[in-house]
């Protein structure tokens, strides 16, 4: 039986285009310390540090966690650094649990990072050729399909764009901040990868995220309530073979059944009070709404139309204003995490969810063939 | 000097690496092929998928495939899905203007070339199911020089583009598992 | 701490230039260590790959590596940029659940392609060291001077390392960089980075490595005699060559320790010492005799698959252990330059 | 003949360096070194935003140098294009009057032999600085 794992601090930077004020070990040290401020400890309290990113291509450093490890204070320590392209802050924060889940570690520092403005993300994309096609590019056709598929109507698109934004203007720290954000304005920006709007997709981010994980004994004692990590998952799929389906990957689905399965939920829908999808272009949340079956097959996109995806509806997806307000690619799924244990925490101030008790947390990557998936609560089960 | 002025200024680093590799002597068949015309793959012993080009081993059952499972495929196929891409300006991006980034199902492979260029019809008229063929470059001009061993580039700098063969589309039905 | 052993193991020769891709190295190699494992891809719990997308070429170069651990139907996976050994202790770590008893781990890299010179120099502090190119070897040049001003050792000790490495490396089909030589001959060759010469280098290769852990009862079943992991850390160390001693491995020392290394007799250690002053500073760290037994291998002077030397060190020491050549072994592998980041693995027979 | 596949990664990338690299930077422009000190009044050199040991913040920057100490040093037979130098030079170790630690830069020596550990060097600096750390352009043996 492995030990109880809890995120114990959450720490996260102001999310902008261009962080000209910082360094990159300043965006990690900023993240960093406000988690361990959350923690109420000290970097002399962590006993390892896991660091993770999207590829080293977009800043140009060849693994840069080696000259970043002693600015969290990891020098002495054991460091890990994790790569699984967009899900990798999932991923990272997963790791870091399972250093306390395997009782080698009491505290851990998790950090995942993205500082997009060093480079260009387009040019990684499309690693370093010409004829990128950019995430938008790859992602389109499958959204096409979906709505192929479903007959969901184009304005779901515009809809979870401005719903997301609007819940951005509640998360102080998010990139987008755009008050007069509307249907009209999203629907009328510029087409990117038909049916791909502008509006529609996510801004290029600097920032990082940070949690310190402890065990049962650090998560019961903590001057903070807890997050309890119910469950975690990963799972890897080949992003291209005949029969693929990516409007719904076989890996989503089972990394899905695999969270629910250790958290004990039967029905996501009605035994989750938030989720915290990695929802870089506005049609990715009914698609994971039905990818990872919180929604039948076609319902997902019902769920938005029907606003129970805001804030205030039933199932509230992406209260912080999600990735598509704010995406420093390798913190951007750390986020999700970050985000769900702040609304079981009942600390994510005024974009807190009222009475969450569960929340589901889920970066993807690649070719949609990486998954990474937890869920949180407020109590340990 | 503890009163330093802390401003934080921009610092320019150009990366460059060349990485120079000789091609995998499955790729170098399938250039050579390439060359004279002809497009070969590797068809799996174990679930008779045929990839194009050959990767060595079969990525489904994880068998390894030789020469011995090479089979020639034809240079006509279905687009099975496209993308328009409005070029992103980047650093090393020559495009300018938008373009086509099709997935071709050639007639006798499973797996798809990706990333083609679609020609000799305009960009509203292209569509899943549509028959095409490749413009192969005079032999003269082949080159083989795009092809990778990571994937980019399979059939580039022999063959520039598909255009449509005129036949009526493909069955949905037939491509159904090849659209992505 | 729950038991899990090595189980299954196989590696690629080391070689200068491999025709193959990197999948197409770990395709074979994944399979005859689940073969040696009598395991089916299918009833792996948990997959961990070790790779360098900036070794490979590009961007998320990794993502093609998938296909060599056979990701369909989805399997549960990860994978870090670090040598091999690292993306050994993540799945050593995920079996202390006790959910799962069996996991396989794959390191590859293939330095051919490129100058790996420039590609490291842009794994230093980007504002303060990548910009001025300094390179690995240099790097080593400056720890090995300290070594001599420090009076720890001479040239003729870095041959001697050299002179044994290429013996051991006679017996080991997958080394590289073998034969016979004479301490005085490899002296009179010139310098490369003054105080080292071309002997106190790593071989530059292309090569994969892959390993099968099971947990418990289930290593004794696929397994005669596994390789029981005793003990497993690693840790870091400041990363600017100017900040640390160069001539000393603590973070050697402190993950040996927590390893569980008690000092005890060792039959077997595997080090990767990159250049040959390395193994000093090591075997100093670590404690070991003049007589202790280490390389026999021929170790990362041999041959030198940068993201997959220090996992084939695990497996040099639990081919030994389970063959029962052995009964007690240490593992070392390095990440970074000049020894900043070290892992000790303590390999035990039953 | 075996065919050759060749590519190049290649971007300029754009750093923002924070205020202690960017405090350094600007000193190299007026020809001042400086270092951070530490808690403990260690001095470290090149300066940090962090002590490296424990990850606390350093912001008390001091003035060391100009002056120098090769602490150990290798010697480059053949720069490459990559390298700051295009004539045979060493890598060294290069502790500033005042600092504790060492950075590794360029010496410019003209042959292996005028090197030794222990030597003195001062900077020499780059005509158009441009925000990066050659601008002090390579170390040189005191005149």
């Amino acid at each position: 039986m492995a030990e109880r794992c809890a995120i114990v601090g959450v720490g996260q930077t102001h999310h902008k285009k261009r962080r000209d004020d910082v360094s990159i070990p300043g965006l990690l040290r900023e993240a960093a310390l406000r988690a361990l401020e959350d923690a109420e400890c000290t970097f002399a309290d962590i006993d390892a540090v896991v660091i993770g990113k999207a590829p080293d291509a977009f800043e140009g450093i060849v693994q840069p966690e080696l000259f970043l490890a002693e600015a969290l204070g990891g020098a002495g320590k054991p460091m890990l650094r994790v790569h699984t392209a967009g899900s990798v802050g999932g991923t990272t924060v997963i790791v870091g649990a399972h250093l306390v889940q395997s009782r080698i570690h009491q505290r851990v520092l998790a950090v995942a990072w993205e500082k997009q403005s060093e480079g260009n993300a387009q040019w990684g994309l499309a690693g370093g050729r010409s004829r990128g096609i950019g995430a938008g590019g790859a992602f389109a056709p499958w959204i096409r399909a979906y709505i192929e598929q479903t007959g969901a109507p184009e304005y779901i698109g515009w809809q979870v764009a401005v719903k997301d934004r609007l819940n951005a203007l509640k998360n102080p720290y998010a990139h987008l901040h755009l008050p007069d954000i509307s249907i009209e304005k999203v629907k009328e920006s510029a087409m990117l990868w038909d049916p791909l709007r502008f509006l529609e997709s996510c801004p290029s981010s600097d920032g990082a995220c940070a949690v310190v994980l402890t065990d049962e004994a650090g998560g019961k004692r903590a001057p903070k309530p807890a997050a309890w990590i119910e469950a975690t998952a990963v799972r890897s799929e080949l992003g291209v073979f005949p029969g693929r389906n990516p409007v719904r990957p076989q890996a989503g689905v089972e990394c899905a059944h695999d969270v629910y399965r250790q958290a004990g939920i039967s029905v996501p829908r009605q035994e989750i009070d938030v989720a915290e999808l990695y929802v870089p272009f506005s049609w990715y949340e009914p698609m994971w709404l039905e990818g990872h079956d919180i929604a039948g097959p076609g319902e997902g996109w019902k769920m938005v139309e029907s606003g129970d995806t805001e804030i205030t509806g039933s199932f509230p997806v992406n209260p912080s204003g999600g990735v598509l307000s704010s995406n420093p690619i390798g913190a951007s799924g750390m986020l999700r995490f970050a985000e769900a244990a702040l609304q079981v925490r009942g600390l994510a101030g005024e974009h807190q969810v009222d009475g969450v008790r569960t929340a589901l947390a889920q970066a993807y990557g690649g070719g949609a063939q990486y998954f990474a998936m937890g869920v949180l609560r407020s109590e340990p089960s | 000097m503890s009163d330093a002025k802390k401003e934080t200024l921009v610092m320019e680093h150009l990366v460059s690496l060349r990485y120079e590799e000789e091609l995998t002597p499955i790729l170098e068949r399938y250039v050579d092929a390439l060359i004279d015309g002809r497009i070969v793959g590797h068809k799996c012993p174990q679930c008779g998928r045929v990839f194009v080009p050959g990767k060595g081993y079969c990525p489904m059952c994880v068998v390894e495939t030789t020469e011995r499972d090479e089979v020639e495929v034809a240079d006509t196929g279905t687009v099975t899905g496209f993308t328009i891409i409005t070029p992103v300006a980047y650093y090393g991006q020559e495009e300018t203007e938008p373009f086509v980034y099709a997935s071709v199902l050639l007639d006798g492979a499973d797996s798809t070339l990706g990333g083609q260029d679609v020609v000799g019809i305009p960009h509203d008229q292209i569509h899943s199911g549509l028959r095409v063929r490749a413009v192969w470059r005079p032999k003269e001009k082949r080159s083989g020089n795009a092809v990778t061993n990571r994937g980019w580039g399979s059939v580039a700098s022999v063959i520039d583009a598909f255009e449509p063969t005129g036949e009526p589309d493909m069955d949905r039905a037939k491509f159904e598992e090849h659209i992505f | 701490m729950s038991d899990v052993a090595v189980v299954g193991w196989a590696q690629t020769p080391s070689v200068r230039l491999a025709r193959e891709s990197e999948v197409q190295l770990l395709v074979p190699t994944v399979a005859q260590a689940l073969a040696r494992a009598n395991l089916d891809r299918r009833e792996i719990g948990f997959t961990c790959a070790g790779s360098c997308d900036y070794l490979t070429g590009g961007p998320f170069a990794f993502v093609s590596n998938l296909e060599a651990a056979g990701a369909w139907p989805p399997i549960a996976e990860s994978h870090v940029e670090m040598d091999g050994a690292w993306a050994m202790y993540e799945a050593w770590v995920r079996l202390q659940h006790g959910d799962i008893d069996t996991a396989l781990v794959f390191g590859s890299g293939k330095s051919s392609p490129s100058q790996p010179a420039e590609v490291w120099a842009q794994q230093l502090d980007p504002y303060y060291l990548a910009p001025l190119g300094v390179d690995p070897v240099s790097l080593a040049g400056i720890q090995a001077r300290a070594l001599l001003d420090a009076g720890k050792a001479t040239e003729r000790d870095f041959a001697e390392v050299a002179v044994r490495s290429r013996h051991n490396a006679v017996d080991n089909p997958n080394a590289q960089v073998k034969g016979d030589a004479s301490v005085d001959a490899l002296l009179a060759e010139p310098y490369v980075r003054a105080p080292l010469r071309k002997h106190d280098l790593p071989p530059i290769s292309d090569g994969a490595v892959a390993v099968v852990l099971a947990r418990g009862d289930r290593a004794r079943q696929l397994c005669e005699r596994p390789a029981w992991i005793r003990g497993l850390d690693h840790r870091i160390e400041v990363h600017q060559p100017g900040m640390r001693d160069l001539t000393a491995s603590p973070s050697t020392t402190l993950a040996a320790r927590k390893a569980g290394y008690d000092g005890g007799p060792l039959d077997v250690i595997e080090l990767s010492a990159t250049f040959s002053p390395q193994e000093l500073i090591l075997r100093e760290a670590l404690g070991l005799d003049a007589g202790a037994n280490v390389n026999p291998s021929g170790g990362a002077l041999a041959a030198n698959p940068v993201m997959a030397t220090g996992l084939i060190r695990i497996v040099e020491v639990a081919q030994r252990i389970a063959s029962g050549a052995a009964d007690r072994g240490l593992a070392h592998a390095t990440g970074g330059q000049v020894l900043q980041h070290n892992l000790v693995c303590m390999l035990e027979g039953e | 003949m075996s065919r050759v596949t060749t590519s190049t990664l290649e971007f300029p990338y754009s750093r923002t360096v924070g205020p202690i690299v960017g405090a350094f930077l600007a000193g190299l422009r007026e020809h001042r070194i400086v270092g951070a000190r530490g808690a403990d009044r260690k001095v470290f050199f090149p300066p940090l935003e962090y002590d490296p040991n424990t990850g606390e913040a350093l912001t008390d920057l001091v003035e060391v140098g100009p002056q120098a100490t090769v602490v150990s040093w290798t010697w480059v037979d053949e720069p490459t294009s990559k390298h700051p130098l295009d004539r045979p030079f060493a890598f060294a170790l290069v502790q500033p009057d005042g600092a504790d630690t060492a950075m590794v830069h360029a010496v410019d020596a003209g042959n292996i032999d005028a090197m030794s550990t222990g030597m003195r060097v001062q900077p020499r600096w780059r005509d158009e600085p441009r925000n990066r750390i050659d601008d002090l352009a390579c170390w040189e043996p005191l005149a």
